[in-house]
Formats: structure tokens, sequence, C-alpha cells
């Protein structure tokens, strides 16, 4: 519950907030920088007098929709390969599960830097590799609730009136995975939010002066020591409302749909 | 047994060479020429040319990835254009600062992750057990090196408790193994110890927070579920107090499989954090892999994904094995 | 008593599932859960498999409906060796053959209708028009004491016995001419399993069913089935018709099982027949006859070979090289 | 068997180098001093640094045939004065006539760490590396000129006598040969760990020095930190301090830290904010000094829009210098215009007026250039360069209202040179100035045509002549003259946007006594 | 056989526990009230749901941990010899005193009732060390023992064994060796075959059996099996809906029931024996309908509804146990008419 408010109050800033105050997050204003949170500015300025607020609700926008471009592509792109690895074995499964192994094998933040660093720094490369980090999850995922759901009773008797293969994944077990998925996805989106901060943290994020949250709080960080901590600390606090929401919420439909498992993924 | 190791040995060898393959393809499409980082601003193209064929990187692609597996398991990882030096010799450097910090941060989390949820599923208190819960999701939530500013900010810039991003203090007189502390408690220089361990405090714990999350809700999970198991029925039945029950059937039973998310996040740990280390100054993996990143010294960055994918499938061997070893059901089969 | 004409012949059935190889080990290992088993099951007929766990009869109903491969053997159903059919010819069979599973929690699917249940192997098989197949549904659930509107409703809102009694139309939707039961009523208690029994039994004659009827409980397959075939290890080791079975076992473990089995009357006296030890490990099971190592009667001859299953009154086969016993 | 040891080998030097290192630090006493900066060198060899941080901290480990002399400065401290170039390891020096043979007549009793003498051999070793390596220390060694190589030979004439031959007369000849690039280092030492190859790195002299100079390095830990002790042989004078404590921190928070605290007694980089937070700060005072490095961005002139002038001027009207100034430099960087930055000698302020910030003006050339606006233009910036981001950032705010979209393009260091070198973007920003500290040496690349260190890509042939007489000519006034000239015709056609000469400023706990600021910070100096 | 002893070993009087669910109060047991006499064994027969291992968890008092809770009756024990034990109104330390030593307990699923990590032979120790003062080799001789008297072959090497290296039977005889280790005066054994195959069940009844002789105890037998309740117990309680419906001595029950539930439950089973007989019907007795939702319970018998002999008198109050012949009482008002 505390988790889906907090949500919507994130969600609500990014799609409304541009709306509420409309502040151009990009407008300089050289001798207002540095100017501490006031009804003016919510929370202060930054060092070139860009309103922290507006920046925060650009940042919003930002992060949640690459979030979501993140954990739509890695839900697609993984939950595919472990369905079909899933359901057709053989050297097809070996190599696949093989190839995740081998992605599996680095920490994820750090194949996503490895991505990053490769591809170049952008938001674009940022998001690729955070999706490549996703990806395995999603694959084991779904690959072991297929070979778990395909020794189902119920999924036996369809195939006892001669099913085929594709309308037992569509009838039968892909239904059976969504909830799974769900939960696995509301995870995903939390760890896509904190890694994509973090790599715009080390410098491998979003090109300025787009506000990313994580760069803001990388570029915030040089002030903090001077008194000037309102610039790391909202788009820290966003990141935190944002993640910890998403995890309440995974939590939530855990307890719903699958109350034996435990956590998945973690930075 | 011996087969159940060669056989984790064997398929960890395996993934290595994956893991090596996609770190060496990745990280060779990056666009810019190191050689003309290594040749400096000045040189003219002869000269890069000549830096170029002296790193080899007008070889086909497959030749440099077997050269690079070559030199790597030889113990040549390439040479850091920003440092000047081999890059192995400061990955040695530099191994001890993290793998102290790692340690510790994984002590925290981990003992302190075990002692709060076996203490909170044990008084069964609801009130408690949901602010354990809540707890542990602001720790997986928070951004980490968002958490080592806000440490800073309070506990030393207001506070004053610890000390500030100044690394890990002054060094021991004389180096048995790199970790600071352990060096100081075999010289017997209590004060010294104290030192250290207080400017280990905030980054490690900073670092904890949110693998302490991780492990309470994993093994909250797990002891969730074996209380609910029948042998914890016939325990009862048995007339074992609650204490016993608890400490001696339900947690044994329930920390294994945290056991294996702790070798992993350990793993982790020991690759260095990059983002804790660079706020606190750490002198450790973590904060030359960003100057790397940013200095595009990619000899650095490689060698570093080699060292975490080699450290995460080795630590998760070890684990796998120690598993087999405390857990009957894996070791007698 | 001449057999009549079998509906399904099933000749050296063979099924081993291989065990997950060891690395580095020489030899692969096999759970042998069936072994070369051969039994016929007459049209009308209704023929009990009974034996205990790891004897193979659910691997044999399993195979018999294709939803796994036999290792060896064949599968004759009404002429036709099903037992390596392609899949495309195979669906002709679906349609003949179909199941009644062990537990009706598991084995309807809990987002799908009744209806949709229902009608799956319709839809599958092509059979009837959407509004053919809706008319189709009532009538199968009033068929197994359903009323219509059950169709619109989904499995969870149905007791155990009802459910299973949806498992029975979804079989029946497709018209087959034999069904594998498999331990239908295991899972029920025990006012409800009578039920159960009745409704089979009811169906059967109504529409002319052969059932091959696997099961644990010796009682419910005296009641139900004419014929019935006594498993352990993986190997047949008695046919026979219920009344010459249960009236006079002559293989030693019919014996003992029917010895073993609990009857509900506290006044029945004489000798119980206890087998000692535990059922082997069917991944190594014992040479010569799998029963041996527990049996009253082996002899060192037991150990050497398999004995084979043969006629010792018509239409009664036991697997037991001694004749001097029971 | 071979191959197995020639593998071990760098198994074990990896391990041994670090146990050394991590031995490095326990040696520090209390009575060292602590020198904190900003960025770490990235070689330690003369022949390749390019860098002011290589450079400052390299020329402590060896001796040069000449250095440059010293003069007061502000605040009870003196600066290096570039101008005066005074003996070194040379006790004296013959010019020829014509100007082009240089005779140095060397002090005896100078040593290498090896013990080996430092003589003319050494000196022709040293320099003829430098240029048959041909790295950056080629370019300081030859004033710039490489192409032909200014340097037509180098002859020991005996032990302690060495001549060098120009194939043209060079004002700066001797300025140079004070540079880093200069270095004296061991011959024998180069030559058992892998000789000189042309065109290629050494990676020993990389992470390693031959020690000639006032001080040894003790120990080394790249990226992090070094400790330097006096050299006890060093037959020149013996440096102010016994040992230095040398810390490299990138993280600001930490460089501010410890110099706010006093765990520092130098400290090099801050950033001009943070120094702002330290004026109330009792134990240091903050001392801004001048140096020739200026904030700018490069308009290739031979690139739309910025191959109309009238354009580049409008955009010249169009920054708002002063407020820059007071939040981006906080007051430390200094207004002007011109192609010499106002610390470099020669310099005119009277010629070299600031530029007004005047959006109406602007705005009226714009229209005047004939530029069709909107006009998107794309800048460069070095990631991670805070300053470079804000004046971006301000350009892209304060531009958009005149019709230019300004992108922000941010490019890792290796790849903003690799763009930069290559001249492949549209404008980039840079904290620039000369290595050598003298106007023919600093237009030599910066102003000259077809030069690929020339980022404006501004040709003049009437310039071109003109600073081809400078460089040759010793003369004070004829210099000053042409100096003047060229500043008139640079300034008529706005090259580059100039925010402001950046003003260094270097944090001093009230331990230290002694202090010699230079841009290229030479520790011979500084003591507590 | 039976010794009817003056005071009889257990005594339960009334008992009822309830559990709180998301849709409601369940009475799980409702007034339940029986004796167990020293050195016999009840046969608890029911239906699932019919709330038989309720009552053996209330009588461990183990209900709390599932959320349920004990909320009237009376649960004695007397032990020959010694005071009343009054296991509701005892503290909990006195009552783990009680549970494995005085009441011992075993279930159904042998294989996961042991725990996983610990070796069989520690989990005999610590039960008998919990209530003997032993030291722990004296402890592991009598663990030696008890698995030689459940009859596990090679119990010396085989005490060191953990639980996944044993069968369902072999586990179920360990844990009928921790419920036996102390000797304890009542078994609670709660369907302690049904997992089991019918060969080994026979192993398991036998050894009850014979262990009961051997120790004296009493032993209190839930199951759902007619045939088992049959062959082992001494008397019989069926229960429906929360509620002991009838009792009495096994044969009463099985050849002259008196409550029409018992008989419709004996109906429903195929009769051993019917392939002989070529008159009997292919056809079996049924109980209509299907039992009551365990929140919404009829208010008056609970089996009205789906009684053939029900009446409106039945609907209107809950019927007393009405003593229908020698220690043998039916729940019902028209027991005279009740007849198999």
């Amino acid at each position: 519950m505390v988790g889906v408010v907090m949500f919507a109050i994130i969600i609500f800033i990014a799609v409304f907030g541009r709306l509420l105050w409309p502040v151009d997050p990009l407008r300089v204003d050289i001798l207002g920088s540095l100017l501490p949170p006031s009804l003016e500015h919510p929370m202060g300025t930054d060092d070139v007098g860009r309103d922290v607020f507006a920046r925060f609700i650009q940042g919003a926008q930002v992060s949640i929709g690459v979030a979501i471009g993140v954990t739509i592509a890695g839900t697609l792109i993984g939950g595919t390969l472990g369905l079909l690895a899933g359901l057709v074995g053989g050297w097809f499964d070996t190599i696949v599960s093989r190839t995740m192994d081998a992605i599996l094998a680095f920490p994820p933040l750090i194949l996503a830097m490895a991505v990053a660093i490769g591809l170049g720094p952008g938001i674009v490369s940022a998001a690729l590799g955070v999706i490549l980090a996703a990806i395995p999850w999603y694959f084991r995922l779904l690959r072991s609730e297929v070979l778990r759901l395909r020794t189902l009773m119920y999924v036996e008797s369809a195939q006892a009136l001669g099913a085929s293969s594709f309308r037992l994944i569509r009838l039968h077990i892909l239904p059976q995975t969504t909830s799974t998925i769900f939960i696995q996805a509301s995870s995903v989106f939390s760890f896509s939010i904190l890694t994509l901060a973090a790599l715009g943290f080390v410098g491998l994020g979003i090109q300025p002066p787009t506000p990313e949250w994580g760069t803001m709080i990388t570029e915030g960080l040089a002030y903090a020591l001077t008194g000037q901590w309102w610039l790391g600390f909202f788009p820290g606090l966003g990141i935190f409302m944002l993640a910890v929401s998403a995890n309440l919420i995974a939590d939530r439909l855990r307890d719903i749909y699958d109350p034996k498992s435990g956590a998945r993924l973690s930075l | 047994m011996i087969n159940f190791l060669l056989a984790r040995i064997g398929s960890a060898i395996i993934t290595i060479f994956g893991a090596s393959i996609l770190a060496f393809v990745i990280l060779r499409a990056v666009p810019t020429n190191p050689a003309r980082l290594i040749a400096g601003p000045f040189a003219n193209d002869e000269v890069i040319a000549q830096v170029t064929s002296q790193l080899g990187l007008d070889k086909p692609l497959f030749v440099q990835y077997f050269d690079y597996i070559v030199s790597f398991f030889a113990g040549d990882w390439g040479f850091s254009y920003s440092a000047g030096q081999p890059v192995l010799s400061q990955i040695v450097q530099r191994l001890p600062a993290s793998a102290e910090l790692a340690l510790y941060a994984f002590l925290f989390a981990f003992i302190g992750a075990v002692f709060v949820t076996v203490l909170v599923s044990f008084l069964a208190s609801k009130w408690l057990d949901r602010l354990l819960r809540l707890l542990s999701f602001i720790s997986v939530g928070v951004p980490p090196f968002w958490l080592a500013l806000l440490f800073l900010m309070v506990f030393f810039e207001q506070l004053g408790w610890f000390p500030g991003p100044v690394g890990r203090g002054p060094a021991p007189g004389s180096v048995h193994t790199g970790l600071f502390t352990i060096d100081y408690l075999i010289a017997g220089n209590f004060s010294g110890f104290a030192t250290a361990l207080h400017h280990l405090a905030l980054p490690a714990l900073a670092l904890a927070l949110g693998p302490f999350g991780y492990l309470v809700r994993l093994l909250r999970a797990n002891l969730l579920d074996i209380v609910n198991e029948p042998f914890v029925t016939v325990l009862h039945a048995k007339g074992v107090a609650p204490v016993s029950t608890h400490f001696q059937h339900i947690l044994p039973n329930a920390f294994l499989p945290t056991l294996t998310a702790g070798g992993l996040i350990l793993a982790q740990l020991l690759g260095g954090s990059v983002l804790v280390e660079r706020i606190f100054v750490w002198p450790g993996i973590g904060t030359l892999v960003i100057d790397g990143i940013l200095r595009q010294d990619y000899a650095v960055v490689q060698a570093f994904i080699m060292l975490s994918a080699i450290i995460y499938i080795g630590v998760n061997l070890l684990v796998d094995i120690l598993y087999g070893y405390v857990d009957p059901r894996v070791r007698r089969s | 008593m001449s057999a009549p004409i079998p509906l399904l012949d099933v000749r050296g059935l063979t099924k081993r599932f291989p065990v997950k190889a060891k690395p580095f080990s020489r030899q692969k290992k096999f759970v042998h859960a069936v072994e070369d088993v051969s039994f016929s099951v007459g049209r009308g007929e209704v023929v009990g498999l009974v034996g205990e766990s790891g004897s193979g009869k659910t691997t044999i109903g399993r195979t018999i409906m294709r939803l796994t491969d036999p290792t060896a053997g064949q599968i004759v159903y009404d002429g036709t060796d099903i037992a390596h059919l392609p899949r495309r010819q195979m669906m002709a069979f679906r349609r003949k053959i179909q199941m009644v599973f062990q537990d009706p929690f598991a084995s309807l699917n809990p987002r799908s209708k009744v209806g949709e249940l229902i009608a799956e192997g319709m839809e599958i098989h092509g059979i009837g028009t959407p509004a053919e197949r809706r008319a189709e549904v009532s009538r199968l659930l009033g068929l197994v004491g359903l009323s219509a509107e059950a169709a619109q409703r989904f499995p969870h809102e149905f007791s155990g016995g009802q459910r299973q009694r949806i498992g029975i139309a979804r079989a029946l939707a497709v018209s087959p001419g034999f069904i594998v039961a498999d331990e239908p009523v295991s899972a029920l208690d025990v006012s409800v399993q009578a039920q159960v029994l009745n409704l089979l039994q009811d169906l059967k004659e109504q529409l002319g069913l052969t059932i091959l009827f696997i099961a644990h409980d010796l009682s419910v397959v005296e009641h139900f089935c004419d014929r019935v075939i006594v498993m352990y290890l993986g190997r047949i080791m008695e046919i026979a018709p219920r009344e010459r079975l249960y009236a006079a076992p002559k293989h030693p473990y019919t014996e003992a099982l029917l010895s073993a089995a609990p009857v509900p009357d506290p006044d029945r006296e004489g000798k119980r027949i206890v087998l000692e030890g535990d059922i082997p490990s069917p991944i190594n099971p014992p040479s010569g006859c799998v029963l041996r190592t527990r049996c009253r009667y082996a002899l060192p001859e037991c150990a050497q070979i398999v004995p084979p299953l043969r006629e010792i009154a018509p239409g009664h086969l036991k697997a037991c090289i001694r004749d001097d016993i029971l | 068997m071979r191959i197995r040891n020639t593998y071990r080998l760098p198994f074990a030097a990896a391990l041994l180098s670090s146990l050394v290192a991590f031995a490095g630090p326990a040696f520090a006493q209390d009575s060292d001093l602590i020198v904190n900066s900003a960025v770490a060198p990235s070689t330690l060899d003369p022949a390749w640094a390019c860098g002011l941080q290589e450079i400052s901290f390299i020329q402590n480990f060896y001796v040069r045939l000449v250095q440059y002399g010293t003069a007061e400065g502000p605040d009870g401290t003196r600066v290096v004065d570039f101008a005066t170039t005074e003996p070194y390891l040379a006790e004296s020096w013959d010019i020829s006539d014509d100007g082009l043979v240089y005779t140095f007549h060397l002090k005896d009793g100078y040593t290498f760490a090896s013990g080996n003498p430092v003589d003319a051999e050494a000196v022709r070793y040293s320099f003829q590396r430098v240029l048959d390596m041909a790295g950056c220390g080629r370019f300081f060694l030859t004033d710039g000129h490489i192409d032909p190589v200014i340097i037509e030979a180098i002859e020991v004439i005996d032990p302690l006598t060495v001549a060098i031959t120009l194939n043209k007369p060079n004002g700066n000849m001797l300025g140079d040969l004070a540079t880093h690039a200069a270095s004296i280092v061991d011959p024998s030492v180069v030559e058992a760990n892998g000789g000189v190859v042309a065109g290629q790195p050494n990676e020993f002299m990389a992470a390693n020095v031959t020690e000639s100079g006032p001080f040894l390095l003790e120990s080394y830990t790249a990226n992090q930190s070094a400790r330097m002790v006096a050299n006890p042989e060093f037959a020149g004078d013996a440096p102010a301090s016994e040992a230095i404590n040398v810390n490299w921190i990138t993280a600001a928070p930490t460089l501010l830290l410890q110099a706010r605290t006093g765990q520092a007694d130098i400290t090099f980089g801050l950033a001009k904010q943070a120094v702002t937070t330290l004026a109330d700060n009792s134990g240091t005072r903050a001392i801004a000094y001048t140096n020739p490095f200026v904030q700018q961005m490069m308009l290739p002139n031979t690139k739309a829009p910025w191959d109309n002038p009238v354009f580049r001027e409008a955009v010249a009207h169009a920054v708002p210098y002063e407020d820059i100034v007071e939040r981006v430099a906080y007051g430390y960087g200094t207004l002007y215009y011109g192609p010499i930055p106002p610390s470099l000698p020669g310099f005119n302020a009277e010629l070299s007026q600031p530029i007004p910030f005047d959006l109406d003006r602007a705005r009226e050339l714009i229209a005047e250039s004939g530029v069709a606006t909107p006009v998107d233009v794309e800048v460069m910036i070095q990631e991670g360069d805070a300053t470079q981001q804000q004046l971006a950032t301000i350009l892209q705010s304060t531009w958009a209202d005149l019709g230019i979209n300004l992108n922000i393009r941010v490019a890792p260091a290796a790849e903003f040179q690799d763009l930069s070198q290559s001249h492949a973007v549209q404008s980039l920003m840079r904290l620039d100035g000369p290595g050598v500290f003298e106007v023919g040496y600093y237009w030599g690349y910066d102003v000259i045509c077809d030069n690929s260190n020339n980022l404006t890509e501004y040709c003049n042939p009437e310039v071109d002549e003109l600073v081809d007489q400078l460089r040759a000519s010793s003369d004070e006034a004829e210099r000053q003259g042409i100096m003047d000239q060229v500043t008139e015709i640079w300034r008529a056609e706005y090259p580059k946007i100039l925010f402001f000469e950046d003003q260094p400023v270097v944090v001093l706990s009230d331990a230290v006594t002694e202090f010699t600021f230079s841009p290229l910070p030479d520790y011979r100096y500084w003591a507590k | 056989m039976t010794t009817t002893s003056a005071t009889p070993l257990l005594e339960v009087e009334g008992l009822k526990t309830s559990f709180k669910t998301s849709r409601g109060i369940v009475k799980s047991v409702d007034d339940v009230s029986f004796v167990i006499p020293a050195g016999t064994t009840l046969g608890v027969v029911g239906e699932s749901g019919s709330g038989k291992s309720v009552t053996s968890l209330s009588i461990m008092r183990l209900v709390a941990r599932g959320g349920g809770s004990i909320d009237d009756g009376v649960i004695r024990l007397n032990k020959p010899g010694q005071p009343a034990i009054d296991i509701r109104n005892l503290d909990e330390k006195s009552m783990r005193r009680v549970r494995g030593n005085d009441i011992a307990m075993i279930f159904q699923e042998p294989m996961t009732s042991l725990d996983p990590v610990w070796s069989i032979g520690d989990q005999i120790i610590e039960a008998v060390r919990l209530h003997q003062k032993v030291s722990r080799a004296e402890a592991r001789e009598k663990a030696i023992e008890m698995l030689r008297l459940v009859g596990i072959p090679a119990p010396e090497s085989r005490v060191d064994d953990f639980p996944h290296q044993l069968s369902g039977g072999m586990r179920q005889r360990v844990m009928i060796a921790i419920a036996l280790s102390c000797r304890p005066a009542l078994l609670i054994a709660d369907e302690p075959t049904t997992a089991l195959d019918v060969t080994i069940q026979a192993q398991i009844l036998n050894l009850i059996r014979r262990l009961q002789k051997e120790i004296g105890m009493s032993v209190l037998f839930i199951t759902h099996n007619l045939g088992v309740v049959a062959e082992i117990a001494d008397r019989v309680a069926v229960m429906y809906a929360g509620q002991v419906v009838e009792e009495g001595p096994v044969r009463a029950i099985f050849s002259a029931p008196r409550h029409p539930y018992t008989v419709g439950l004996l109906k429903s089973i195929p009769t051993p024996g019917s392939s002989s007989n070529p008159m009997a019907s292919r056809k079996l007795d049924t109980i209509g309908g299907a039992p009551p939702d365990p929140v919404a319970l009829p208010h008056g018998c609970r089996f009205a509804p789906r009684c053939p002999l029900a009446i409106d008198e039945c609907q209107k109050a809950p019927p007393p146990l009405f003593p229908v012949g020698e220690n043998h009482g039916a729940r019902c008002i028209r027991w005279p008419e009740v007849s198999k």
C-alpha cells in the first residue's frame, strides 16, 4: 500500500509535474546559482542556477521512461528465450543456457558498465547494458517455470487432449507465469532505476544537460561538503522512493501470488 | 564428492571462458583507438601507427583475444596508460584495500542480517517483523552512493563522529596481509586497529546496507518456509524448547540458502565497490576502475571485468563446495 | 473364458528414464520404470492395474497416452501401433484414448472456466461449431451429474468430487473409446470416492467404454474391474480375472498384497503375510525375479532368470517359477 | 621451462612492487610536507610526459642544463619567473653569433642515483632519446619546431662540454632547455630496461625515475601517492624540505576536506567554489596566482557557421563574461580578449580589452552575418570537467534566445583528445595554455596556419610571417611591436571565445614557511 | 484384552478448538469428549476436515502455531500412581515436559517430519536427552537400541544417516523410534501410514501393535481408513464436522453402528471379497451431498442435510451423544432406527 502510494506520487510528478511547475529545467540563472530550497525553488538551484525541482521532474520522466523500456525489453527478450529454451530443449537450450551463465558470471552492475563503456556513454548504451544484465534473470525464471509447468497435471491433461506446444504455451503455461513475470518485472524495474543511476554516477549515463538523477547526484557530490546538500539529496531521494516503492509492490505481488519465493535480483 | 567437485570446476572454467569472450567483445567495440591515448596529444600518425602495432591492435580480433587470454593467465594483464604501470601490479596494490572493505561490509551485512532476522522471527512480533521488512526494503532501495553521501553529510559533516572521505587512514608500520585492521592486530597496535576500523566503518556500512536488506528478505522468507515445515511441528511434539527449535533446527535449515546468496554478495563486494569507494576515496579497485573508465584506460577496465567474473565464479564454486559440505543432502548424494 | 478381441494390445513395453548422469562416470544409469510388459485390454473391458509406488503402473498409463515415449515395445490400439506414431498421425488417436487424472485439484487449469476446459478437446480436434460445443458441454455436465451453469464457473469453486466429475466430462468430450483412469479416486474421501466410482460404472455401461483402471487400492479394483494386472517394480507379476485373483492368488506378491490390505472387519482373523524390507530402487532392480529379495518362497534360482509371464489357467498368468506354492 | 620462467616473472615482479608500495606510505612521517593535488601523472617518462601534472612531478627528480629564476610573489610567497634563465647543471654557456650553436659547460660532481656521473654523454643521450622517441617531450625540447626538427646535432665535446646545433635561430631555446623534456636521464638504466625504440613509449620509464635531481622517489603508487626525499648525493642546492608526501586525490570533496582540516600543507586544484568556502577557515590561506591558462571555446574558423567572422563576433558578444567570472570562476578569473593571455610576458592590456556582454549587439551581428537562424551547433566538452559543463550550459541557455541551438557533447578524456586532434568536432571547450611560457612558443601552435595543434584553425599568412620574425628575435622592443601588431589583427577576427584567464589558487596551511608558485609546480622551494 | 481401570489414561471432555481464518472463525473441534483407558487404542476416523487432526494437536497443545486456540474443555492425563495432569492449564514449560515424554506423536508425512540437516541418531538423542538425564554416549546407545527396536537393520551404522538416505517406511520407523524413546504413556499417531505403500503400511501397523504391547502405552490412532481402524483400534470415535458422532467398541461400531454417518461410511467402501459374490452390485451405496462449510455449520444436527433419516426435528437442536449400548454413544436422535 505504501509502495503504491509512493509509486503513484512519483509517477504523478513525472507526468504532471511540468504542468504544475512550468519552470524550464534548462534555464540558467547564473547569479541565482546554489540557492537553498525556498518557496521559489522548492529544491534549490544548482551550480548554474537551474531550478533543481524542475530538473527533478524531468529526471523522473527520464528515469521512469528508460526503466520501463528496459523492463519491457528485458522481459520480452529474456522471457522469449527462456520459453523457447524450456520448450525446445536440446542444443538450443544448452547454448542459450551457457551464454546466460556467462552473462551471469558478471556482477550485474559491472556488466551494465562494460556494455555502456563498449558502446560509448549515453542513455541508449546504458539502457542496453541494463537490459543485458536483466535478460538472464528472466531467462532462468521463464525456463524453470516452463519446465515446472510442463509437468503439471493440467498441462499434461491438455497434452493428453492433443494440444500443440504452441497451444500449451499460449493457454496453459504463459498465463500461469504472468504473476511471476510481473513480480520479476517490478524487481527489474527497481534494479534498472538503481543501475541507471549508478551508471550516471560513474559518468556512463545520459548526456547533459538532460537531467538524470544519477548524474545529478554526481554533480551534487562536489557540493555536498560545501553546504549545498540539495543538489545531490533530492535526486537521490527520487531514486530511493522509486526503487523502494517498486520493490514494495513486487513484494506485495509476491505475497499474493507466490508467497514462497524470496528476493531475486539485487544491485 | 570428487565427481561433484570436478563437474563444478569444469563448468566454472567453461563459464569463465564464455565470460572472457563476452568481456573482450564488448570492450573491443570501443570506438576510440587506445594507441592515440598512449601516444599523447602531440603525436603524429606515424607514432600512433607504431603504438598500434606494438599493442597488437592491427591483428584480427580472434588473434587479439587469444593473445589476451594467454597473457592474462600468464600474469600479463596489460599496461595501464593512465598510470604508466602494468595493470596487474596496480590491481595487486589495490586489492587489499578493496578486500578489507568488502570483508567488513560483508560481515556487517551477513552477521547483522542473520542476527536481526533470526531474533525478530524468534520473538514472533508482528510489529517488529513489519519494521524489519520495511527496513529491508529501504536498504535494498537506497542507491549505495547516495547513502554514502548522506552518511558523510550526517556522521562526518554534522556530527563529526567518523572521519571524512580520506581513504583508509594511516597505514600500519609493517605489512603482512595488506588489511590494515589485521596488520595492526598482528603488530599489537590496538589504537591503530581502532583508527583503521573507524575509517572503515562508514564506507563498510554504506556498502553493507543493500546486501543486508537483501539477506534479510531472503533469510526471512526461508525462515517462514521452514517454520511451516512439518518437522518443526514434530520438534514441538517432542517437547523441544522454542529456543532450541529455532536456533538448532530452523536456523541451520534456513541458513543454507542464505549461504549461497552470501557468497554471491561477497564475490560482488570483493570485485570492488565501484560506487562507494569513489565517494570515500578508498584506494581500492573500484576507484581504479572509475578512473579507468573516465580516462578510457581499457586495459584496466578489461582486467577488472575479467577479475570480477573470475572472483564471482570462484566464490560461487567455493560456496557450492562449502554447501555440499554443510548440507547432508548434497554431501552424501 | 475366452478373452474378447483386444482393443489395446501392449507388447514388450519398456520404459527407462535416464538418471542425470554423473560426470566422468562410464555407465549410464536408468530408472527401470517399466520392463518388458505385455498385456491386452478387450473392448468394453475394465482392466485394473495395481501395484505399489515404483511399480510402473502410472508410467504405463502415461506411455499409452504418449505423454512420454516408450523406450521399446508396441502399443497396438485397434490394430495400429501407436507407440512410435509421429505427432500428426497420433492426433487421430488422441481422440480415441483419453485420460482421467489422479489429482482433481491439479489437473484442471485454475484460470480456465469449466466450460472452456471441457470444450478444449473438441476445440483442438475441430469438433463442431462453438454453439454445438456449448450444447455438448451442457450435455456432458449433465452426464456427470453437474448442472449446466457449472460451465461458467472456475474449478476452484468446486469440491474434489465435483472436480473429478469435471475431469471425467473433459475426457469424454472427444468421445473416446478407451479411458486410462490413473488413480481417479485415490485423492478423494471415502464417501466421495463411492460417488465417483458409481459415476464411472454408469458411464461405462452407458457408453460402452473400455477402461484401464490404475489404482493401488485393492478393494476398489476388486469392486470395479473385470480383470486385474498386478505389477511390482516395473514388471507384471500376475494377470487374472478378478474372481480368480482375489479368491486364489497364484503369485507370492499378490498373496502378500492381498494379505497386507487392511479390511474393515475387526473380526477378520488369520495370519497376515508381511513382506519384509523395502521396495528396492528401480535404478538397481534385483536380478532375476525382482521380488526375490522380499519373497518368502524365494529360491537361489530366482536370482538367475527373469521368470516369464506364463499362463497357468485360461486367462490367468503369473511370473513366478514356482508352481508348488499357493 | 623457458616459457614458464618468462611467465612467472611478471607475477613475481607485480607482487614485489605491490609489497614495496604497501610499505611505501608506512615511512611517511609527521615532519613530511604534504602536497595534495587533483590530477595524477600518467607517466614518469620525461620523453613522453605532456601534461602539467606529469611535468611538475617529474622535474623534481632530474637535473637540467638550465632553470628558470624566481621573483617576489603575493602574500610573502615567491613565484617562478619564466623571463629569466639561470645555470643549473650547466655552469655557463656560449651561443654562436648566428644563434645556431649552443655550447654548454657542465658542473662537475653531479651523479645519478646509480652512481654514474651526469656528464656530457648523458646529456646527449637524454636529448637524443627524447628526439627519437618522438613523444610529447620532443615538442617541448624543440620549441614546437618538429617538422623539421630544429635540433640538428648534439655533440659531446668533452665529458663536461656539450654542443647543440640548430638549423635556424630560436629566441627561446634556453627556455626550452629548462623544461622537464630536457631532463637528464641515466643512460645505463634506460639501456638496461628496453633502451630507446623510435616512436614507442618505454614501459619501465613510465613507472620509474632514474634520479639525477634534488629528490629521490622513495615510493610511488600510481594515481594515488608518492613519497620523495631529498637526494643526499645531489651536488646542487639541497631542496627546502627533507621529505615530501604527494597525494593525488581525484575526489573534490576529499581534496577540500584535507585542505580544510590542515591534513594537507599545500593543496592544488581545488574547485573555485570550494576555495571560497575556505575564506574563513582558520589555519589555512588561499593564495591566487596567475598563469597563462585560459578557459576558451574553440571555434574552428573553417567550419560553418564559424567560418563567418561576423557570426564569430556575434557569439563573442553573447557571453555573460562578468557573471561567469563571478559564479563559475568565483572571482578567480581575469577578463581580456586577445591572442596573449594576461600573465604571459608581452601582454598589452590596452589592446586586449574584454568584449562586453551585449545580446542586442549580438543579435544585430547575427543578422548582419547572414547566418540563418535557428542554427544548430555542437560543442564538445570533457567528461568530468565541471567548469566546462557549467560554461556550456550557460552558453546553451543564453544562446537559445539568439536562435543558436547549442548541443553539448560530453566526451571522455580519450575520445576528447582523439576528436580534437583530428579536428572532427564543430567546436570544443578547453582550458589551454602554453607549456613553455613564451609567446612565440604559444603562437607557434595556437595561431599559425596548417598546424594540427591549432584547434581554432585560425590562418592568416600575415600573422604567420610576424610570428616567424618574433620567434627568431631576441630584441625586447622589436618583439613587443610584433606582438601588439598581431594582437590587433587577431582581435578583429574573433577566432575563439575567451571566457577568462584562470587564476590558480593554492591553499597553504599555516605551517608552510616557504612557498614558490609555478604553473608547473617545482617542489624544491617548499618547506614547512 | 482391555483392562477397564477406574481412571482412564486420557480424558477429553467438551473440547472446543477454533481457528481464525480470513473467512471467519472455524470451529474445527466442537464439544468433543472421549476417554482412552490405559493400554488401549482409540481409533479416530473421519473424512478430511472432520477435526481429527486438530483434536490430536489440541491434546498436544500445538494448535496456537497454526493460529488456533483451545476455547473450552478439559484434557486430563492420568498416569498411574501420579497426580492427574490438567493439560489445558499447564504452563508452557511443564507442557514441554509432557510432550515427547508422557505423550508422543507421529505424523502423516514421514518424508518431511524429520529435520533434514540432522542425522537421525542426533534427532533421537535430542529427544532422549530432553527428558532423561543421560550422557550423550548413553543417549547414543539408547538411540541405537531404539532403532533396533523399530526394526531398522544395522542400526549401529544407520544411526549416523541423514533422513534423505532413508525410504519412507524407514523414516516412519525413525519417527516411531523418536516418539517411543522416552516410553510415553500415550502415543498419538496422526495418519501414520497414509503416505505409505500397502505392504509397508502393514509393517508399520504390526510394529505399532508390537511396541504398544511391549511398552504398555495407549494409542490415539487417527486415520481415514476404516480398514486400518478395524485392525488396530479397541475403541473407535467417528468424527464428522468437528464432532464425535459415534463412539464405541470397535466391534460395535463395525457390526452395529448407531449413527447414519457411520453407516454411510461403512457402506460406501467397496467390500473385499465382493468379486466372489456374483450377486454383489457393481454400484456402491453413497452418502449424498457434501460436508458442510466449516464457517456456516447447520444449526441442528450437522449431518442432517445429508442424512437419509433426517426429520424436521433434526434441524432444530444439536443432538447430544446418546448412550446406545455398553460404552457406546451416538449423536443421533433417531439412533434406535439406525441399522447397517
